[in-house]
């Protein structure tokens, strides 16, 4: 029996995942079915009739198309961008990380991840099951979340946040987990650190939202809690076999490259579909987006130029990354000038970070600690100073006055490592005793492509 | 001189490169190749179709040594490249009838 | 003179094409010179003035989004998608398929392929040709098919479902087809098969749309049809040379899962737009796109895991078209409960409907029929079985306590299923007998890379 | 010390294009935080509150949507149009050049560009600097340039445009410019050539605009003056080492068709948004942008089949470019037909001007004169033979009974030719004499990625 | 020993490799090449320019086989990969001093 | 016959192969491969990590020339291949025991 259960380890996960997944599943289909007719959206199919009386048709235009943009960071953007940048052994292994957690997570946001983030607030902490399944979750505004959008389309927008975040992650444990043990993890991972992070942050009642920490987009939600978990992932996992020793160039920069460009293009929705509404508040976080990206690829490209003597593209995109996250949270706060200064400081800081990960000796191997977890720091500081109220009256920062919003994003930023080291570090000892997380040395050296998946990525 | 011709796994080769060095062989040139032999190639499987690859990557490194290194080299070679599992390779060793390096025309040994 | 002809067969084949886009293009030509200003969108750039009267801003914008989202779609879409699975050699050629569909129905539809679709109806069968041209489709809204947007914008919405039908079909014969011979086929059965399936199931006066059936974004009209003339191309053409002894593993399977998430992201515009305006229909239409699409991928590669021992990325990616496709007709009648449902069926049975394929022993190179046919046609019923009178009222399936429902689907099925085959076998018929469909061997063997097109798709 | 200046040279130009970024950098920092909280977009948050008084949603969401799409021509769209076209050592070097003009150019708008090219008008012939860093563009809207969004929405949009427009050139010398030289360039250009002919063309004051050139969404700004510039640059530079000897055929043509893809889907944002609103002249702006495009590639092709035997994916994808170029002047002026014809001209008209290229000896190595350059030649002398004034009472061709249009429109053309040759030449001249623009003949022979960037694009 | 190198047109190798171990032989070794002689290459076309490409892409075999065995391998080989269209290719024989497995240090015949 | 093999830097080729041809020598088969020797390789550097690139490209030349041929194909190949920088290559030649067109059955220096 129990040798039984070693060989069929990887297949019971999958149970287990499935099992997970179904678990929520049963209890609300009957209620989907008794749903009451509260509203009547076919009434928009017939021409001429009102619209129902809140929406605005403007608004939801933008919501809905910030979530396809949202999507494609993940898928092809994360796929593209990570998968380019292993081994070539490992490329479709890599890519598929990043797909599966979109589909994996777009089915538990559904079935209970909504319902834990932004469902009734529990003291604080975490939100009820009440919402389970989607359950009451319809078509009519929720003016606590868009009150000029269908509450769905909140919860879709919100759905492709919670796709990227553990998307991050996979960076630091790229070549080296057995598939069984990531998916795993990545579900575990999103219901019990994603989801009551983002209740902390963003839903009603949370109690980081309620201290008043700004973050406009994501910077503590997604970008720390990713990065600080990636670190972790990188340390309990150690090394891949040959780090240090072989050289392990990327395989594809091309494909990076384009998804560097996809990130960008996607973050607009992010950052600028967090407005949950068209208009002033989303041209200005689209405007600022654009600009401290840009200034963050400039700025860790002559960083780079000038300490080792070559700009680098992968520099550029990396750093365009960086400035993306580092706008984040600041990306509803500030003008374009402060935003600048912000893409500056992440495109230096985050470079260095890149820099210094070898004397540490962790294998972060895509970097997402050093882009992600400092480079969301910063943009989390630097919200606190310098948000500006001419912007937007809800964030008044150190340079506007207010010293003590940088303590409240300091304690927001310190909660969230906190969060995210704990969490994620039980929740990699829980599925490494599962079903152990390293691939063997044998699968490792074949990659993950040929071990995981009996597939070739290319056939040249 | 001889011409040893090694055909090994990849993630050998550096191992291999490092131990020809030390012993002052400092040319070689590598190709990358497919092998057929006792050891068994992978499945892939895509949508309702599995193949079976039979032909497994190697890498062949050609190098030239004079005649009274050539024992020598082949013992590191083979040092280097075995792991005792099948598929670790062979080395075929022929003669060579000249070798010139083309900057400088110099022919034979001091051409390697 | 007739061995002149034999000789020159691909070159005249080229100027039919030609010849019958013009037929429909002199004509019509005076007639936009003098098109009555009806309306004046000159007055929109003006500042300050009113719009014209019954154009909604945030349903257009939705449309013309959506209408650039299904562009996407096919090109690069199904261009990266299908040109991935290919072995290097048809890369190009394969890719060129998708993308000169593209640009050849585009040219269709404004000139004739609108009319015939949703042009003033004849007897339930066919548009009329008072629209050639474009003749008459103007810049007002027309309340027949969209009352707050301009007719333009549904036509032009229209224009890219139109492209990728024929674009869909293209994975049945690739690796074999004579580039002239795929050119005129296509074109035929555009205008053929596809405009009248469009006027039955959408036009005002059609027949199945008037008794009653459910196709919210084209599961008859688009999958089925394609994913049924697919299967009759496949056998027509008859198989690859080599198919089932040598082995055709996909060159690019990166370019491939990144077609596939710029599927998934445009697909969005194909559902979600369907509503041809913004707001709750449009929000649920996405939201349930977006779950069952994750269901489906994830029950594709569960089953193939058991079945086969290894979750491949391929599948997963397949599994994700899947879903897109059955819930595409019922994306506007059901619940994010109900998605799941339809998406995990269309992930298990299209996955057994490719395993069962090798039986049959015709040779769907891309598996057209298995994704397109069975899926659009489970799509199809489930419409039947799932449709909520809560989201949509204009639709009631059998779970809802309207059985007849499920009949209804079924008959659309059998009519699609019925003009698909009956359609495309003449047509090919008669593309053979003029053309002739396949590459000889030696071009066959050489790849439709260098014998149809003189370029190679890499030169590393 | 000169030959310490020698040996530095590159890295000295880093600090220049630093140093006149950091220009107008600082001054207006203190502004910013003094800005004047003229309007509150805060409120917008707040559920149930009206927005501000005139900004339109839907239309705000609209150029919003289009200036991400813009974004998305350059990054993916050119760095894989491009990237795939040059051999694969300069691959990465190739894809750097888009790539980092978007972040180059993203800073100079904001900080000076925008100010320069739609500034308060001094004399006709640029921009003041009253808007530098952009003082005074805030968030509500400018009726001059867009009465129903943002001021900063339309600022963001036009610097989308700013940005593709050097992005354009770099195919003329490509696979031999120094990066640093090209840096510098760029940013010069940008400045003294763009910035200025927008002003002449679109701001209001402009003596382009007031002369009554028609140029919707700029044929004359952006692809005739890319596209002299590049023929200038092309001269200048010399040709590429073995150019006419040696084969150079494009390294991954696969990349350069889904860049055209992505060009297509973008340049929906480029025609469409520049009606600056949703509603009825961006759908028709869409639709002919659609059209003349799908028409054009199709010309391309079937005149290249013609003429040397083979229809080419290449020759398709190239005639998309020619006819997206070719109807952007006329987008908002004329109907679908015309933009059939329009697009079928630029097929012809672009394919034959590649072909003689070779009989002139000047080395644009990725034919940007021949597709920008007579393109946009071409779309702007068409736009005032058939703008038709039923579709925007702007603009009336020569075919509607206004011969002085085409004249006009033959002005607004030689006041760009001459503008482009000369400042770029003078350009040239100044970046060559501080850095040299060209490559040591080992370099060039190592490839770009390799001796620009210590990158390999692939490492298979 | 004699070294084997045939030079086959690619999608001929499968037939080779079967009738290579039909007789017996059960390892080899297999690189891409191009070849250049009298079959003539293809025209490439890309815009404005015109290409011929000379070098033609063939399949490389490389079999080791004993002395005896030689004749009738390349017999087979022969056979297996002609088309009789110009461009089949080329059968090279030369002589191996030795041969061995890297995995058990085998040498001569016994290595194969 | 004899058995020329050259390796050379790679944007050397298409002089080496007219060099050839001028001398009447008309089919050759090439490979990609990569060498190691005097010639230093190249740094590449991604984000914090900076790799040296040991093996550099080179084109692998194969050619077989009847006996009095030789010579001459080894004197043209040396001169078109020179750059007289590091790494221009090196010429190896050795003896062939038989040569076969496939096509035909020819042997020997008809094969040719
Ligand atoms: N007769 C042969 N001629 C040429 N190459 C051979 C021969 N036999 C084996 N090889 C090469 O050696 C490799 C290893 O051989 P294999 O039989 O798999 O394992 P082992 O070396 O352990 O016996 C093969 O992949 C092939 O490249
Ligand atoms: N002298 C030669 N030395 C080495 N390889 C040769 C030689 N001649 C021909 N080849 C190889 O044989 C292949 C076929 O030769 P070719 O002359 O085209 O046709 P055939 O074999 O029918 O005479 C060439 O592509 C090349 O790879
Ligand atoms: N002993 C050797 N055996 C096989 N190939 C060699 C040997 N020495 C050098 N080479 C090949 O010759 C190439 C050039 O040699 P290198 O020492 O760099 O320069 P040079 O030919 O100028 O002396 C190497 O890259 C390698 O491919």
């Amino acid at each position: 029996m129990s040798l039984w259960l070693k060989n069929h380890k990887t297949y019971l996960c999958g149970l287990l995942v499935i099992g997970l997944l179904g678990l929520a599943f049963l209890p609300v289909l009957a209620q989907e079915a008794t749903e009451p007719p509260a509203e009547a959206p076919a009434a928009e199919v017939a021409p001429g009739e009102a619209p129902a009386p809140k929406i605005d048709t403007g608004d939801t235009a933008w919501v809905l198309t910030c979530s396809a943009l949202v999507l494609a960071m993940t898928a092809p953007g994360l796929v593209l961008f990570y998968g380019g940048m292993v081994r070539r052994k490992n490329a479709l292994g890599t890519m598929m990380h990043s797909f599966i957690i979109l589909c994996l997570i777009s089915v538990q946001w559904v079935l209970w991840g909504y319902s834990l983030a932004f469902g009734p607030d529990k003291g604080g902490l975490i939100g009820g099951l009440e919402w389970v399944g989607l359950n009451g979750v319809g078509l009519d505004p929720n003016p606590d979340y868009a009150g000029t959008i269908p509450h769905q389309a909140f919860m879709i927008f919100q759905a492709m946040f919670a796709v990227i975040t553990p998307a991050l992650i996979v960076g630091a444990f790229a070549e080296r987990i057995k598939f069984s043990a990531f998916l795993l993890f990545t579900l575990l991972w999103a219901t019990f650190v994603y989801d009551p992070l983002a209740h902390w942050v963003w839903a009603v009642g949370g109690w980081l939202r309620n201290l008043g920490a700004l973050d406009f987009a994501g910077g503590t939600v997604v970008h720390i809690s990713s990065g600080v978990s990636a670190l972790v992932c990188a340390i309990v996992l150690g090394k891949r076999i040959g780090h240090g020793s072989e050289p392990m160039p990327p395989h594809n920069l091309p494909l990076t490259l384009i998804g560097a460009s996809m990130l960008w293009f996607g973050w607009f929705g992010f950052n600028a579909g967090s407005a949950v509404a068209s208009g002033a508040l989303a041209t200005s976080a689209f405007v600022v987006t654009n600009t401290a990206t840009a200034a963050a690829a400039l700025a860790w490209m002559f960083a780079e130029w000038a300490y080792r003597g070559k700009p680098t593209v992968l520099g550029a995109a990396s750093g365009a990354v960086a400035g993306l996250v580092a706008i984040t949270p600041a990306s509803g706060f500030v003008g374009p000038i402060s935003s600048i200064m912000i893409g500056i400081g992440a495109g230096v800081i985050c470079y260095f970070a890149v820099v210094m990960k070898n004397s540490f000796g962790y294998d972060d191997a895509l970097d997402v600690f050093a882009v992600h977890g400092i480079g969301g720091t910063w943009g989390a500081i630097a919200t606190g100073l310098f948000a500006n109220p001419a912007i937007n009256s809800a964030g008044k920062g150190l340079f506007f006055g207010n010293p003590g919003q940088v303590m409240t994003q300091i304690m927001a930023v310190a909660a969230t490592w906190i969060l995210a080291i704990v969490g994620t570090f039980i929740l990699l000892k829980i599925v490494d005793a599962i079903i152990g997380l390293r691939l063997t040395r044998e699968d490792e050296q074949t990659g993950l492509d040929l071990s995981q998946h009996s597939e070739s990525g290319y056939s040249f | 001189m001889k011409k040893i011709e090694a055909i090994i796994k990849p993630f050998k080769l550096d191992e291999v490169k490092e131990a020809l060095a030390d012993i002052g062989v400092l040319g070689m040139t590598i190709s990358e190749v497919r092998g057929f032999g006792r050891q068994k190639g992978h499945k892939e499987q895509y949508r309702g179709t599995e193949y079976t690859i039979e032909f497994i990557p190697k890498i062949k490194i050609e190098v030239v040594v004079p005649n009274e290194k050539a024992d020598n080299a082949v013992k590191v070679i083979m040092n280097a490249a075995r792991t005792g599992t099948i598929g670790d390779g062979k080395i075929f060793i022929s003669n060579l009838d000249q070798s010139i390096r083309i900057r400088t025309g110099e022919t034979g040994e001091s051409a390697l």
